[in-house]
Formats: C-alpha cells, structure tokens, sequence
C-alpha cells in the first residue's frame, strides 16, 4: 500500500493528474449508475448534470472572485438558444453537430461574459446584484423582439437519435453497463462527460495562479490592487469563464428539455442557481454538485411531501421554491461556509485521526 | 462625583484594559493620558458601555452604572463625545445640536440652542450647513455643544485636539475650562498631547498597557521629568 | 399626439407606483444599508391580506388600512428576526438573505392563498375620464394613485424634516454608534425604518393591484424596477427615489406603447447601467460619491 | 493522494446518496415495451394531459380536466369501455412551454400513459407534439384550435385537433364582419403565437384592407394593457377582432375603459365565456359588483360557438352534462360551466374513438380507428371532424353569435368550411344530433 502511494505519488502530485484521476473514478461510477437507472432517472441525472456545471461556474465566481451573479438564468438562456440555433441549421442528427452546437455555446456565452463583465466589475454587493437581476429578467425578452429566436413559444430543439450514434459508442456504452443506448441515456451520458470535464478544468484553475489571484481580490481588493493584480482583469476573466460554463449547461439544457422558450429562464432559475451553491457552500465543486443534485431530485420530494400534507398539486409545486428561500436564508443565518465548508472541520478531524494520515497535504 | 474601579475589558484574548482606578471631582478637569494604543479609548468606550466590561465597575454620583445599557447613560448625565470628531456629517449643524437635546439628564430643562451659539458663535454662523462642510475645528466645537444639550453633569472628551492646530486646540481648551466652571461639570479628557492637556487639567491620570502607571494633580506630573519621558512623550 | 398625450399620463401613474415602491427601498437603505430584494413579496403579502378582507366584505379603505398595519407589522418583525443578525455584515450575506426572504414568502403566499389570478378591486373608477365628448387617457383610480403617492412622500418630508422621530431615524441611520451616546435608542430606530418601508411598500402594492389581477407574481417587476427607480434617485435620497420612479415609469410607458413591451425590461437595464456607471451617485444624490 | 481519494469519495457519496434518494422516491424500471400497449391493462387506461392550473391562463381552462374526469367516471360507473376503466393525469404547465415539456417527461417516463388526451395550449402543447410523435404516443384532441395538430399528419401521425382551428374561425369572423360591418376599421389583438397568427390568417382572407392595427400581448407578461387601447383609440378603431383567452378578455376591457377606447368587440371563442369574463371584470372593477352585473359588461359583443353551452340548459346535451355534472363533480358546490361541458364533450370523443376501435388497444389501432370513423362520430359538436387519414384536423365549423344577458344568440347558423380558399358553407346537419339515452357512446 504505501509502496503504491509512493509509486503513484509523482502523478498525484500534479493536481491536474489528481484532478483527472478522481474524475474518472467518478465518471465510471456515474456511468455505471446510469446505465442502471430507469429512463426516468436517466433524466434526472442529466439535468443535474447541467445544473452541476451552471453551479461550478457561479461557486467559482462567486466564492472565489467575491462577485455574485443572479444572472446566470439569462446566461443559460444565451447558451441554449445559441447551441439551438446551431441544431436546427445543421439539422442535429450527429455527435459532431452536438458538440459545434455546445461549443458555439460556450463561445457566444464567452463573449456575453465579457460584455456583461466588464460593467459588473465595477459594481459591488446590492449593485450587482440588481444589475445582474435585470439581466435575468431582460435577457429571455429578446425571444420576443427576434422572430428567428421563435417567440414565447420557443424554438423546437433537434437532438441526435441514439440509433445514429457511431457504433463505436453504442459498442462501448453497452460493454461498459450492458445496456444498449437510447434517447435518453445519451443525454445523461454526455451531460456527465461534460460535467467531469468542466470540473476539471475549473479545479485546475482555482489551483492555478489565477485562482489566487481571484481568491486575492475576494478578500482585500485593495492589497490585491497593491500587490500589482488588475482588479478589473481578474474579475471580468472570472465573470467569463462562469459565463461560458453558464452556456454550456444551457445548451445541454436545450437538449433535454427539447425546447428552448423564454419562460424556462425566469428569476427563479437564477435564484434557484444561487441557492444550489449557497447551500454546497460558495467556492466549493463538491458544494454545487450536492446543490446542483437537490435542484434535480428536491422537487419531486417536495411535491410528494406537500400533497401528503394535504396541499393540491399546484400548491405542493410551491413547496420547493420555500425550501430553495429557506435554504438561502438559514444559511447565511447559521452557516455561512455552507454544507461543505461547514462539514469541512469536522472531515479533518476524522482524517487526522485517522491511522493513514501519513502524508498531510495543504488544502486550501 | 465620577468614579471607575477596577475597571477591565479585554477583545477577544486582548486584554486592553487591566484594573483601571480613578476618580474624577465636580467641577474639575481630570486628564487620562498614554500613549498610542495604551487604553485610553477603551476606557471610555467601556465606561459608555460600548466595550462590554469584564471586571470592576463604574460609579456616577454613587449609582452604579456599569452594566447601564449605553443608550440610557444620557439620561443618568453622562455625555461621551467619541474620538474622530463624531459629527453626524449628513444632518446639518442644528440638526447635529437638535439630536443632542433630545435625551437629557433626568429631570432638567431642555437647553436652548442659542446658548450654544452664544458659547460657540461660529456655529451660530453656520447653522444650517450640513456637518460635512464644516473645518476640524467647528466641528470639534459642534460636539461639544452637542454634549452640552443633553445637560450632563459628566462629560467624557475622546482626543478633542486630534489633527487641530494648536492655536484652535488652544481656543478649545480654553472654552472647556470655562464651561468647567459656569456648568459646575465634570471633565474627563482623553489626550495623547498631553503638554496641552495638563494646561488645563486640574488631575492627571497616566495608562500604560492597560493600567494606571500614575494618578497625581496635573502640575505634579507636568513636573515629573522622569514620567514625562516614558509615557508622555513631551 | 392623442397616444403620446395617453401614454404620457399613464406612465406618470406608473412612475408614481414606482416611487412608491423606491420609497420603500429607499426608507430601508437608510436605514440598514441594505437593498431590500424581499420588498415586493412583502407587499405582495399584504395585498393578499386585503384582498382576503375586502372578499369578507370588509370595506375597501379598512382593508387599505390593515394591508399597511400588517406592512408595518410585517417589516418590523422582519427586520428583528432576520435582518438583525446580518445587519453590518459583509454586503453579501444581505443580498441572498433578502433574496431568499423574497422566495419563501412567495410560496408561503401561494401555498396559503393559492396561485390561481384573482380580480382585485379599485375603490374609484377605472374608465377615463370624459372631456365632452373624448376622454383622456387617466382614470379617478390613476389620480387617486399619484394623489396617494404624494401624501405618502410629504408624510415622509414632514416626519423625516420636522419631528424629533424623523430626526432620531435619521441619526440612526447615518451613524449608529453616535446616536446611541446621544440617547437614540438605534435597535428600535432600524425596526421601524423596516416597519415604515414595508408600510409604504403595502400602499405600493394596493396600488399596483387596483382595477388588476393578482396572483403571488403580480409583485415580481417591481423586484427589479423599484431597484431601478431607486437607484437611480441614489437609493439615499427619498425625493431622488421619488422623481427617478416617475423617470423610470415615463421612460417605460414610452417604450411598451411605441416599440413592444417585451424591451421594456432591457431598456430598465440600460438605464441602470448608464446610471451605475456614468453617475454612480444617482441622478439627485447631493452626498459624496458613493462606491458601487 | 489523500486528497485525491478524499476528493473521489466525497464525489461517489453525493452521486450514491442522490441515486438512493432518487430511487425510493421515482424508482420505477423502465416499462415493458413489447406486448401489450403501455398504459393498459385488461382493466384500466392511463392517459394524461397537462393544463394551466395556474398561471394567467388558469381561469377557466383550469375547470376542463373536472369536465373530463367527471364523465370519466361517470362511463366507469357504467362498466367503463370494453372493460377498462379510464384513469386520468392531469399536469399542470402554468401555461409555461417548458413546464409543459417537463410534466410531459413526467407522464411519459414515470406514470407510463396510455395518451395523452386534451393537452391544453398552442404554445405548449406545441412543445412536446415532436416529442409524443417520436415516441408513437397518440396524442389525442388537442385543447386548443392551432392548424398544427392536424394539417400534416405525415409529420404528426399521432396527433389529433378537436375544435374548430382558429383559422376556419378566423375565417368565418372575418367573412362575417365584412359582410356586415364593411366600414369597420378593425384592430387585432392577439397572443404573439401561433393562436394568434392562425387566427390573424384566417381574419385576413377577408379583412385584409379593413385592419388598421394588430397589437399583441405575452402570455404571462404585462396585465396593464392601457399602450396597446391607446394605440387602437388613436387608429380609430371601432371594432376590435380578439384572438385571446378569457384574462386577456376582462384584461383588455379594463385596460379599454380605462383609456376612454370605445370600441365593438368580437373574441374568439377561446376567450369569450360571459360567465367567466364578467366574474373577472366584476372583481376587478369598482366596488363590489356582483358577477351577473359583470357578465352585463360583456353585452353585444361578439364571439362563436361550436358546441352547446350552459346558457341553453333545454339542449339535449347540456342536459346530459348537467345530469353527469351533478353526480360526479368532485365538490358539489361548484356549478357547471361552458368549461366543464368543453372537457365532457371532448371525454365523450374520446370514449367514442375507444368504443370504436374495439377491445384489442394499441397505441397505433386507436389512431387508425380515428381516421377510419372519426368523421362519422356524432358527437355535441355543430359540426362534423374533418379526421382522415390526409387530416387530423378537428371540427369543422361555427355559428357567429351575440351576446346577450350571458347567453348567446345565434347571428349565423353553423358556417361549415376547412382551412385554405375552402369555400364557408351553411350546414346545420350535425347540430341536430341527439345523445344515446345511456349518455355513453355505442
């Protein structure tokens, strides 16, 4: 055991090898899972996939570069109908359409970031968030202004028949789970790639130089302005990278829900959002992949819970949004480092009791 | 009669204050001097209640007024005019004097604003300008008048000399002996320059860390060369 | 040039709900510093209210009444409970607290009162008024909405300018820690700027709601356009919240009746960010220049 | 390392913890496809649709399902069809198309339905009509008169209209108004989709050179309407053709009065029940107004009609309805309305097509079934379906009517027509037909 460690030890101390090992161990688990689950869950999981990547992007702006954004509803909203535009011109039968739609995505989300970003940058705490509110509430209105963005009915959304996959995917999805491919497995496949990906990529950069630099201008921007960071630059960098994983998870949102109309980017998508990670506790991956499960599976529970209360339907729906506004404020009330950083002490307590804790590496 | 026994405070782990004893008389100035950092705030933050006490307590005319919520010490003629010129910069000179009638010692007369304007005619000149136009020294003299609306009996003064000239400290001072007489108060002043405190004073006290180092008549510890070196600075 | 003359008048109604509404948030940053995202549900609560009375055949002006008594009440216990502790606290905190305040009490409502649109009623009429044989393009119910409007800010003026109350707010507000070496009792001074803010926020909402529908999201413009109106009056300043209401209310009415109402949000937007980023002090503000 | 594996482990909990969450709330596996038809049993079927519960929409179209489940259980009772019982999810969408997307995943993956029956809206239904085709569920009498449904049945095998589509309305209001009314200068008010563009469509075939101004409203928008009257006031609009539902109705008249607009009115018959409409204008206006003195706000204006409705109760099918109504509604408080008959008339439709298609059920029969028979159903409507095997599209006229004192007279008898240059041609044949006396279909 320790001579595996030590022979391991030159990868995992590059955190882009350790990063990558944790997720593919967690990918295969998750795809194990879902090959699995009924087509039901499937669906579950794939939109907790996206909200996962939506959610990494806001933990990271919010919890690393201190700014919050209650806008990455309309940032969604740009992703999805830009990866839907895309679908319905190349007609979306193929992977390779899938992924030009959600790269297209993630670009025309880039260039939003910074436009969006560099005003933000100079505002702060109430400022920015009724700005960025607005933005919320503006931006889906744009569907009706263009008739090319189809209106309040939306945009029909193509997405890729499973029977067209390449067959070496099916082939490889079926050795992996013994299930063949369909639909809706796809879907969750391809969101949790994309969801370890992202994640990745953002546990690489708050490790980076750059992620100190945020973490810097979150906690003193003026020593952070002395100690030579341009302020502005930091954040509207972190405003655009929170930007394009905003547009990513919109454009697989487009996929599952297979429409895409301004009503599904309402404030309460941006609030719900804010909530997840909040909840996952701000600057925390891990946080928001528990936020972003709760806004997947929640609102089910609280609906069943509600009607078995004796509410109707329509007033069960409304328990779930209670809950998202609870969380929110008995979390700044009482614990404001959130479920992760607020189990954080008491993980290191058992780890440093723990007989295996030979090496003590620093996490920050 | 003002007087403080015992009197401990701490942040956190800091101990800033450490068994602080003194007296101050009717009708006299008592100066608490130190240097930088050596507690002479706190004591007057703790005395007003706004730094909670850990020990000892705080006596005004024989009521004990320690634990007194700091809001009501008004009302007991207790006056803390805080360090930094606190001016309510937004509210107009009037307005600054107005506030500061409005709790009163028990029982007395509401005094009239044009008795402060008759003390402090420059204020008189800029009564309705906002506090925030107004020079370091007006507004040093707004305080004060300020103070003296509620009618105290006791008035704690927190560095009323900070970054003034010395001829406006000079000016200042000399209406704070004045007042001393005709209102019959008592004066507690807070001072880090303490050559011009001890011109008016009538006692002295000196803090070092926390604790009384000195407590002697002002022309005594003016003459102590000695104590004046360590911890007066002058 | 009849259109322009309609349009006109009805974004002066609009803009006077809207300055109701800057009012309130206006009342709260005063005195907490804090923007208050929970002020439409809050009013949204309180119309309910009266809407549950005037459908008991309560009389429309008790109604009126109560919805601001059960404001005030509501904005006091607010502010007690659950603003008390993040009062001074990083501005963040303030923010997704209220926010989350704003989501509970929307459901709370629509648990309890159901979601479904409901008429509410205007104590005036709300057909236009005839000049001879045309009408323009104002309703009593839209006089009656500005006339409201102004009493509610003069009350304000008077209470804020002229009383020893108004005064220890103020203090209060500006500089806690002062003020309660003069006396103020300044725990007591923030509950009720709350208490005051969500009484204005009531009328607000009685007036938006009147001669309309209702449902637990007939507050939710408000969230963002009351937010606007007041900054762009400099969120301090109540005359400032008051005069960029009406700005905002004009600028909006213009937009819904000559381009499309589904811009109207963006231009809100627009306006905001030419505020916050050319006079980050607000179009009225006469402090110093504040950080946004 | 450690951190590494700390990292895993913490990932695999969250994703253990969500699926055993998951599970023993939705856990359902995956439904049998072969075999029998998903969704039926010897006993029961399952179908399902989504409705505005909530939302501006709600009012009114909120009462449909009742309609349905009330006559539902009313064939139960009477041994059901072939033996199955008729088991009914109802879904609410708030009118949103994305919800509507969602609850529709929901019936399909988790309650498993049969059909989906009645699913009501243009915009949202418009959502999943790809997504029920796709997976070969019919998708039966669309709640709402779009051409979509049936006018290309090669893309949309399995769905099927039930109302006149708003463009024969269309249609007809327009050949009406300019016939008589060929001075009017009309304005349109419409709901930016495809209800309003279909309606506009078929207004325009006759009205083209009438129409001064078209304003159009979002659903779930704005409810001050004040801009919109202005701009009719100042055309000089004098008749005002609505392509709306029944808010947008009392809405629009508040909004109207409040500018001093002063205008004939002609709604659709989407948005023009009296009762509804005057409960919600009578609220909304001065005072206390009590609802039949609302319902007097809505006098002379002009809409059409394609079934029976509450205000005649000597009709032979409001008499069923009312009969069914009285013995099966949930709550017996509450009063039957014109849309509680629209959702037992389209149940009745539905019972007929399954009583039709026999006891062998698959999802394909009863799609045959409707296009081999369903244009000889005798139902309540005034007018025939058009189903086939080159139309689905639903019935195949109206009448124009006024009304009056909360009902309606006729102005027309039952105008009969399709969609395109068809030719409007009177056809009272189908309005004379009578129910069985069991009230259920043979």
């Amino acid at each position: 055991m320790e001579r595996l460690r030590s022979l391991l030890r030159p990868v995992t101390s590059v955190p882009l090898a350790r990063h990558l090992i944790v997720a593919l161990v967690a990918l295969l688990v998750v795809m194990a899972v879902i090959g699995m689950s009924s087509q039901y869950l499937q669906t579950r999981y794939a939109e907790m996939a996206y909200f996962a990547i939506a959610a990494g992007g806001l933990t990271l702006l919010t919890g690393l570069s201190g700014q919050l954004s209650l806008g990455h509803g309309a940032l969604m909203a740009v992703g999805a109908y830009a990866a839907t535009l895309v679908l319905e011109r190349t007609g979306g039968e193929s992977l390779a359409d899938v992924f030009v739609a959600l790269l297209v995505a993630i670009g025309v989300c880039a260039v939003v970031g910074v436009v969006v970003g560099v005003p933000a940058a100079r505002l702060h705490g109430p400022y920015i968030a009724g700005a960025t509110l607005t933005l919320a509430v503006a931006v889906p209105r744009l569907a009706n202004q263009w008739d090319v963005l189809g209106g309040e009915q939306g945009l029909q959304v193509p997405v890729p028949r499973a029977s067209e996959l390449p067959a070496w995917i099916q082939d490889l999805i079926w050795f992996f789970t013994a299930v063949e491919i369909d639909q809706y497995s796809f879907l969750a496949y391809l969101g949790w790639l994309l969801l370890a990906l992202t994640f990745v990529a953002l546990a690489n950069l708050s490790r980076s130089r750059v992620g100190r630099r945020w973490r810097a201008v979150r906690d003193d921007d003026v020593s952070a302005e002395l100690a030579g960071i341009h302020l502005g630059r930091a954040r509207v960098v972190a405003f655009t990278v929170s930007a394009m994983c905003a547009g990513l998870a919109g454009g697989l949102m487009a996929m599952n829900v297979r429409l895409t109309a301004p009503g599904a980017f309402t404030i309460t998508l941006s609030l719900t959002l804010l909530a997840a990670v909040v909840l996952g506790g701000l600057g925390s991956l891990t946080g928001a992949l528990i936020g972003a499960g709760v806004l997947a599976f929640l609102p089910h529970f609280a609906t069943d819970l509600g009607e078995s209360f004796g509410l109707s339907a329509t007033q069960a729906a409304e328990v779930t949004p209670v809950v998202y506004g609870l969380v929110l404020m008995l979390v700044i009330l009482l614990a404001p480092a959130g479920i992760v950083g607020s189990l954080r002490p008491f993980l290191a307590r058992l780890s440093a009791t723990s007989a295996l804790g030979s090496t003590k590496e620093k996490t920050t | 009669m003002f007087a403080v026994e015992d009197l401990s405070a701490a942040y956190g782990p800091v101990k800033a204050l450490n068994g602080v004893t003194f007296t101050a008389s009717r009708g006299q100035v008592t100066a608490v001097l130190g240097a930088n950092g050596a507690g002479k705030t706190t004591l007057l933050r703790t005395v007003s209640g706004l730094v909670r006490s850990t020990r000892g307590s705080v006596q005004l005319d024989g009521k004990d007024i320690t634990r007194t919520a700091t809001e009501k010490l008004t009302s007991y003629g207790l006056a803390h005019v805080p360090e930094g010129r606190g001016v309510i910069a937004e509210l107009t000179v009037v307005e600054n004097l107005r506030l500061g009638g409005l709790h009163r010692s028990t029982g007395s007369e509401p005094m009239p604003i044009e008795r402060i304007f008759e003390l402090f005619p420059r204020l008189g000149e800029r009564r309705d300008a906002t506090a925030h136009q107004l020079s370091g020294g007006e507004r040093q003299m707004l305080v004060i008048g300020r103070a003296l609306m509620a009618r105290p009996s006791v008035l704690l003064l927190d560095e009323p000399s900070l970054g003034l000239a010395p001829r406006v400290v000079a000016q200042i001072f000399d209406l704070l002996r004045g007042l001393v007489q005709t209102e019959e108060l008592t004066v507690v002043l807070v001072e880090q320059n303490a050559r011009s405190a001890l011109s008016i004073a009538d006692h002295g006290v000196v803090l070092n860390l926390g604790k009384v180092v000195a407590s002697a008549p002002a022309a005594e510890l003016a003459a102590d060369e000695q104590l004046r070196h360590a911890y007066l600075g002058f | 040039m009849q259109q322009f003359l309609d349009t006109t008048l009805g974004g002066l109604v609009l803009g006077a709900v809207y300055a109701a509404f800057a009012l309130a948030l206006c009342l709260i940053w005063r005195s907490t510093r804090i923007v208050n995202f929970a002020q439409a549900a809050m009013a949204m609560v309180t119309t309910y209210i009266a809407l549950t009375l005037i459908n008991a055949d309560v009389p429309y002006w008790v109604a009126f009444v109560a919805a601001i008594a059960a404001g005030f009440g509501l904005g006091a216990v607010i502010e007690r409970v659950i603003i008390r502790p993040v009062e001074g606290k990083a501005e963040l905190n303030a923010v997704i607290l209220t926010l989350g305040l704003f989501m509970v009490l929307h459901g709370l409502t629509a648990i309890t009162f159901g979601v479904q649109h409901r008429g509410f009623p205007a104590p005036v009429s709300t057909n236009a008024i005839a000049v001879g044989d045309s009408s323009i393009g104002i309703t009593p119910f839209g006089i009656l909405t500005i006339v409201v409007v102004a009493v509610v800010m003069a009350g304000l003026v008077v209470l804020f300018r002229f009383t020893d109350l108004g005064l220890r707010m103020r203090a209060a507000a500006f500089n806690g820690e002062v003020s309660r070496l003069l006396g103020v009792r300044v725990g007591r001074m923030l509950t009720l700027g709350w208490a005051l803010a969500a009484a204005v926020g009531a009328v607000a909402g009685m007036l938006i709601a009147g001669g309309d529908l209702v449902n637990p999201a007939f507050m939710d413009p408000f969230v963002i356009y009351g937010f606007i109106a007041a900054v762009l009056g400099g969120l301090d300043s109540p005359l400032g919240s008051v005069i960029g209401g009406l700005i905002l209310g004009l600028s909006l009415s213009y937009v819904t009746g000559y381009i499309g109402e589904h811009l109207a949000p963006l231009v809100a937007l627009g306006i905001l960010m030419v505020v916050l980023l050319v006079r980050p002090s607000g179009l009225f503000a006469a402090a110093a220049a504040r950080r946004v | 390392m450690r951190t590494t594996a700390r990292r895993a482990v913490q990932v695999v909990c969250v994703l253990t913890t969500a699926s055993l969450l998951a599970a023993c709330g939705a856990g359902k596996e995956r439904p049998s496809e072969e075999g029998t038809a998903v969704g039926v049993t010897d006993t029961t079927i399952k179908v399902g649709a989504h409705f505005p519960l909530t939302g501006p929409a709600a009012p009114g179209y909120s009462e449909i399902p009742s309609g349905h489940q009330a006559f539902y259980e009313y064939v139960n009772d009477a041994g059901g069809v072939h033996g199955r019982k008729i088991e009914m999810v109802v879904k609410d969408d708030a009118y949103n198309p994305t919800n509507t997307s969602a609850v529709t995943n929901d019936m399909i993956l988790q309650d498993e339905i049969f059909a989906m029956v009645a699913g009501l809206g243009t915009p949202t239904h418009r959502a999943v009509v790809q997504r029920l085709n796709d997976d070969g569920i019919p998708d039966l009498f669309v709640s709402s008169g779009s051409l979509q449904w049936g006018d290309n049945p090669e893309t949309s095998p399995m769905t099927f209209g039930w109302q006149p589509d708003y463009e024969i309305e269309g249609k007809v209001i327009g050949q009406y108004v300019a016939e008589n009314m060929p001075d009017a200068k009309v304005g349109l008010f419409l709901q930016d989709d495809d209800f309003g563009e279909d309606g506009e469509k078929g207004a325009r075939q006759f009205l083209d050179s009438q129409i001064v101004d078209v304003q159009k409203y979002t659903p779930g928008g704005s409810t001050d309407f004040s801009p919109q009257m202005s701009s009719f006031k100042s055309k000089g609009v004098d008749l005002v053709i609505g392509f709306n539902t029944p808010s947008y109705t009392a809405l629009s008249q508040i909004a109207a009065q409040g500018v001093g607009f002063k205008s004939k009115w002609f709604y659709s018959n989407v948005g023009s029940d009296p009762a509804l409409v005057g409960g919600l204008l009578a609220s909304m206006t001065k005072g206390k107004i009590p609802a039949e003195q609302g319902v007097k706000l809505m006098d002379g204006m002009m809409t059409t009609e394609y079934i029976p409705g509450v205000d005649a109760p000597d009709d032979e099918w409001v008499k069923l309805w009312q009969k069914v109504w009285d013995s099966y509604s949930k709550k017996g408080s509450e009063k039957l309305t014109n849309y509680r008959i629209y959702g037992m008339s389209q149940a009745y439709t539905f019972v007929q097509a399954l009583q039709a298609n026999g006891k062998d059920l698959t999802r394909e029969s009863i799609v045959e079934t409707i296009e081999k028979e369903g244009a000889s159903f005798e139902g309540p409507g005034l007018a025939p379906f058009r189903f086939s095997e080159d139309s689905h599209m639903g019935i195949s006229g109206v009448s124009v009517v006024e009304i009056k004192n909360g009902a309606s007279e006729p102005l027309t008898p039952v105008l009969v027509t399709d969609i395109g240059d068809a030719p409007i041609e009177e056809d009272d044949s189908a309005a004379s037909d009578a129910p069985p006396s069991s009230g259920i279909p043979e």
